[in-house]
């Protein structure tokens, strides 16, 4: 269990035959729900790899760890350009932090 | 009963066919078009290419570049050290002299490297430089998308079309649509990666898949060969990776990045102990501080400046977020606590490790028309990303030449229709037998428990015998047969019924090589405790193996080890053909 | 919030409230009426008392019993000797004294006693005689029902009820209506049996509660009385049961029953090696052969004739089926091959083990009103069955007499609503914040995680040490904060919840006291590998410990072994009541 | 996962208030469900303690091992009567045993 929907965010990438993040999951284990939204089919099965919160457009997908492994709630969701990732990790406290590193050098 | 899951059966001619497009595979369809844009190249892909296999999340550094000082030579010679002796010379020299040129490609593509004041890559370790490598895959297949290769996501294949020892092509469904593919080939190249899951892991439960290697990478390119009667080599040097706790990130990132000591419980730079470094000794060492009341055991990023927290989290976000939550979770910045490490799950990987395909340096396999590159290829390790890439490049500048004599062969309708046959049975019995069945979670719990507790795993602290290999041995060859009761639900849970059949194949080959070598030589990925000590003189050979798929059996045969000499790589297995009459 | 959740508040007063309707439980209602029937005795039970606890499956022998020749003082010495010389001999000779009796009342009460020519009870070994005891509950169940006490089953109590150092009465919610129960009373027996799952179980996923003791015996029993500050004795002795791989099915009715010796992988029969070969031993012993080459072991059953197919199948089906249904799953009949042994997760429990609850001879524990009996109560291993019965009937035997100058007492309504909050906020946290929390399954496997990996679970060879067992400690107090953050979906996954907050306090507990007992006494056990070995000079002593609440701090306190004299127990915490102030 | 429910011979206790397997399984794993058929929460939590397959009077519950341990296919269900309990072990290869077993010694 590592990556959560919110289904407020989520549009089901309104028109798109395949949503992104069921695109790109690379477990192929997110699918599009009979309510439109994207869901995940078997949290156990997610790698934390975190392609599908990079490609949502929406940033309505949040990654975090199980309790198992120590997981409090603290989560990291992110947003991709053409040449930076921007990262947003988000503590159990609260306390936020924005990383941007360079992804792509566009030439 | 077929008809109801009856697919549309798609057929494709391709000059070239790559299964896997992943680092290998890229590459090498890049390669292949580059040389021949005539040329019909195909690339399947289970998953889809911007995001698939070990580069899916991003990597922080290419592990395997030649910095200045450094030649092929120097790199074969620290290879070899660090894999007590026994790698294939030729394959790792020949990867050696293209690291350096498939950096520059990545950085071409666009992938940012970091830079010193002279505008040189930023070293981290002799052979390694630092980048910003989150985008890779995205990088590499859009480089892959502008080569003109015919790309197949969601397209998995499940064996070799075979005609004798020759291989003409692949079979392949479809999991997003209901289609089964038959794809001819002049030239196939597997580079499908390595094998996660065979063991159970280290964690369970909700974090099952919270692992190093990709979940799922699950050794289909290994059981394909297998099955086809490809020779494969050193399935019982099991790559074992020295991992940050509960969250698996790689290690190298801190050990050599900023060159942070192990540490044990007491604060003892406990490698001090040891004469020999090599990273299997690193992961021993590891493992014997904690056996003995000095453990658990840490990296210590506490003396560094402020700057690294940054610095870390950054590196770790661009491969592997995992610990980057875990600090957030425990709620400290990277320097403030050493990070406790531990071994993984053991992986069947010929990228880190020697276990793979048997090659010769062309990447050509033992069967005809068949090449490997990259985590599926063996006999030459610590290869990593480039190596990879290298690999694939070798693989498809060779198979460019060889198909000029080739023609398509024809396929036996039958062999079509059995293989649709195995491929979607479960299906079926999903219709009508589900009560009988279980689904393929829990075949794979089956498979993981039969190997950690009887073939080395993390529960036994990796050590195997005789005894223990022989009861894995029987149990995987009935857990074989009870896979036939299995059932999946759609085809999401079809691609994981043949997962698991897979990963038994080869967990089988790993048992079987595991029992055949009667020494220790790489200390905990091949620990024999009732034969503990490295015996050069018998066994600095390369223990190797075919499947016969009549006898099911798996055959072990010796190849020596010739230092550096080019190997011939000969066929010496029945394969499939035998037991058609 | 609260309000959508808030229970029906149903109070009842009891002269005796049994907590546990269980071996002990039953046989304490029972006896209590006996002693006077005007007497009002409650029973709350989680499950249902026609089959729950221990006893649920069934049992195939009685395994306290002192056949001819025995007597109360060698069934001490007998204890004694298997447990390293520190038992409480007090408490082992009044079990002895009653253990017949006890016997005797279960064939009154119709439980199928074997018999031999003469009528006397079957012999398995010289405290154990053979029963077809499937039916054990049910039949223990008609008893308490003909006895007239109140059951009230599905219905788990949660805490005492406090004023200074003593108990007078419990908190509980039913799990089948929305109803929170006050039960005050003149005393109370806590028969609540022991604790699984506090470590990471034998098998995972769809196979992680297929365990020897049940997954339901949560140690709730040990929770409430260390949040009431009661004292508790020997939580470092944790029993780890010597059963049969996979299936954790009890191995005494083999190795007891039928005299299979254990053997290794090479048939050898390793105890012959073994002076001592009390209990630990012979599973420290089954270790050692796995860890050294020689394993797996197993129990031969292979010499016996074929009679004993149907005899140890029926067995097994009175007691644990699920080896019988291995035996099918293999196509074998029992006695065609050597069963595998292994070893269990440790369980915290006073039947088999002695962890407990610390009482004097009465069965008074040090809280006031309270009695324990049963697994639940320490100092007196391998009481089993008949010697938690007859630990039941003291305590209830002296509750009768107790309560004669008891009046009730009132209950501070302010500790009602606070406990009312306390068991339902998680269901208001199922409303409002699902999104921020875990479920009870995630942090039943977190908790499992640090038990295994940081106090000696089976993936350590249940070795520990103090820098492991600190690290224990920390993550447990922050996983007993974390757990504030989760979330129940309806009353049985309230239950769910409670009980991991139970298992982590009494994990922590265990882990004080491994920590503080600087000796190894009981291999498996209690096996300091910094302190590996018996020392009678220092250690032979209790180690105790109470919780304080106000600070929420274990302390450790030492009790002397006193050789069989009659102990006086004395209060020497402070319990909650201190911290209101 | 141990015990399955044919949904075919359930009967959700006909007018029971509280169908007989739901009532007696230790770990409360077991409800009536919408469809009045009995249904089990989660099977990874079963304990294998065979007492709802006693229970059940239609004979609609039985046991078997999950795969993880060995499991196979083979199956165990339960008859009992005042006195006895009857056994019916059906193994995967299709051979069936009855075990007949005093339980009960009715004074
Ligand atoms: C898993 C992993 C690996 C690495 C790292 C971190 C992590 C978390 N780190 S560090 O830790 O070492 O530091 C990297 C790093 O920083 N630097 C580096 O050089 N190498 C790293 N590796 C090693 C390299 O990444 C690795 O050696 C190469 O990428 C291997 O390349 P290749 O052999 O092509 O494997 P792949 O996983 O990329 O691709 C396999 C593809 O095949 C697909 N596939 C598999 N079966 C298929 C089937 N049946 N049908 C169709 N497609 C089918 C897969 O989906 C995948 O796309
Ligand atoms: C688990 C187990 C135990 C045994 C055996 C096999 C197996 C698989 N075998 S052999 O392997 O040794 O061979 C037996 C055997 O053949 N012969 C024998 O004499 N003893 C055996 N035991 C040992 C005895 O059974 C055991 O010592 C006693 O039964 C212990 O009696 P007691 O202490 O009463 O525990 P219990 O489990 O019966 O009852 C506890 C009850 O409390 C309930 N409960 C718990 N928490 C509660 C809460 N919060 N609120 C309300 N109720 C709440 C439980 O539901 C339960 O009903
Ligand atoms: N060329 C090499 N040959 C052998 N061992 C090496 C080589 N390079 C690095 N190592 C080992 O790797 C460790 C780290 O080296 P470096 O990557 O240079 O920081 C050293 O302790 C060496 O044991
Ligand atoms: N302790 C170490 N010393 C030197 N090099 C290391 C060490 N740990 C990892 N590396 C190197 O870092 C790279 C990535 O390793 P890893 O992260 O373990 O996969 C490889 O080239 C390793 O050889
Ligand atoms: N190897 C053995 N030798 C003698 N008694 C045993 C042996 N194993 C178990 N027992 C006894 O059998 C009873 C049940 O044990 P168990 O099934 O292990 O819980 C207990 O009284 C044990 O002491
Ligand atoms: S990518 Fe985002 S918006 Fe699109 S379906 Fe997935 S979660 Fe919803
Ligand atoms: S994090 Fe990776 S594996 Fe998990 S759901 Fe997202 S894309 Fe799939
Ligand atoms: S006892 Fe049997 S018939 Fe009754 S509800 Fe349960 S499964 Fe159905
Ligand atoms: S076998 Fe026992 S634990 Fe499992 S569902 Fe039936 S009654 Fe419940
Ligand atoms: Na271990």
């Amino acid at each position: 269990m590592a990556v959560r929907i919110d289904r407020e965010l989520c549009n089901g990438c309104g028109k798109l035959d395949e949503p992104l993040c069921v695109r790109i999951c690379p477990g192929d284990l997110l699918y599009k729900n009979t309510d439109g939204k994207a869901a995940i089919r078997d949290t156990r099965d997610c790698w934390d790899c975190a392609a599908c919160i990079k490609e949502c457009p929406k940033q309505a997908i949040e990654m975090y760890l199980p309790a198992q492994i120590g997981g409090r709630g603290s989560t990291l969701k992110a947003r991709k350009s053409r040449d930076k990732i921007i990262w947003m990790l988000k503590r159990a406290d609260g306390v936020e932090e924005i990383i941007e590193i360079e992804a792509h050098r566009i030439v | 009963m077929l008809s109801t899951w009856e697919p549309e059966v798609v057929r494709i001619d391709a000059d070239i066919l790559i299964i896997g497009g992943g680092t290998a595979g890229c590459q090498a369809a890049i390669t292949a078009k580059e040389k021949n844009g005539e040329l019909k190249v195909v690339v399947i892909e289970k998953a889809h290419v911007e995001r698939s296999g070990c580069l899916a999340s991003g990597v922080n550094a290419i592990n395997a570049y030649l910095n200045p000082g450094e030649t092929p030579q120097s790199y074969v010679d620290y290879v070899k050290k660090d894999t007590a002796g026994l790698i294939r010379d030729d394959l790792t020299y020949t990867i050696g002299e293209r690291l350096n040129n498939c950096t520059r490609r990545l950085e071409e593509w666009g992938l940012p490297f970091l830079k010193d004041e002279n505008g040189n890559y930023v070293a981290r370790g002799r052979r390694s430089v630092r980048i910003n490598g989150e985008r890779i895959k995205p990088i590499l297949a859009e480089a892959l998308r502008k080569s003109g290769a015919l790309v197949l996501n969601r397209v998995v294949a499940t064996n070799y079309i075979v005609k004798g020892r020759k291989v003409i092509g692949a079979f392949a469904f479809s999991v997003r649509e209901n289609k089964f593919y038959v794809i001819r080939a002049k030239a196939v190249i597997c580079a499908t990666g390595g094998a996660a899951g065979l063991y159970k892991p280290n964690n369970d439960g909700s974090a099952r898949h919270k692992m190093w290697y990709p979940p799922f990478n699950t050794g289909t390119g290994f059981a394909m060969g297998l099955r086809a009667g490809a020779e494969m080599t050193s399935f019982e040097m099991r790559f074992i990776a020295l991992r940050i706790k509960d969250v698996l990130s790689p290690t190298g990132t801190i050990a050599q990045g900023v060159h942070a000591p192990q540490i044990n419980a007491r604060g003892e730079a406990y490698l001090r102990n040891y004469v020999d470094r090599s990273t299997y000794m690193r992961l021993y060492a590891t493992l014997k501080e904690n056996r003995e009341g000095r453990g658990p055991c840490y990296l210590d990023i506490t003396g560094l400046s402020e700057d690294y927290n940054r610095i870390l989290k950054e590196a770790y976000l661009n491969m592997s977020p995992g610990i980057v939550l875990k600090w957030a979770d425990e709620g400290v910045e990277p320097t403030e606590k050493p990070v406790e490490i531990c071994g993984s799950e053991p992986y069947i990987v010929g990228g880190h490790g020697l276990a793979g395909y048997w090659i010769d340096s062309r990447r050509r396999t033992t069967l005809e028309g068949l090449y490997a590159a990259g985590d599926v290829a063996g006999g030459s390790p610590k290869k990593y990303v480039t190596g990879s890439m290298a690999e694939g490049e070798i693989a498809a500048e060779d198979a460019v030449e060889y198909i000029k004599n080739i023609t398509f062969e024809s396929i036996d309708e039958s062999l079509i229709k059995e293989e649709i046959q195995r491929v979607y049975t479960p299906l079926i019995r999903s219709d009508g037998y589900k009560k009988l069945g279980f689904s393929p979670d829990e075949f794979e719990e089956r498979l993981q428990k039969i190997m950690d507790e009887y073939a080395g795993g993390i529960s036994s602290y990796y050590e195997v015998y005789e005894e223990k290999l022989n009861i894995a041995k029987d149990l995987l060859k009935e857990l074989q047969k009870d896979v036939n009761k299995g059932y999946a639900e759609d085809l999401h849970d079809l691609m994981k019924y043949h997962e698991v059949i897979d990963r038994i194949l080869v967990a089988r080959a790993v048992v079987e090589h595991l029992l055949y070598r009667k020494e220790t030589r790489w200390r905990c990925y091949q620990e024999r405790i009732d034969y503990p000590y490295r015996d050069d003189e018998k066994w600095l050979k390369f223990v190797n193996s075919i499947y016969d798929s009549c006898k099911d059996e798996i055959k072990i045969l010796e190849r020596p080890y010739t230092n550096g000499e080019n190997y011939l790589v000969t066929w010496l297995g029945s394969g499939m053909s035998g037991c058609k009459d």
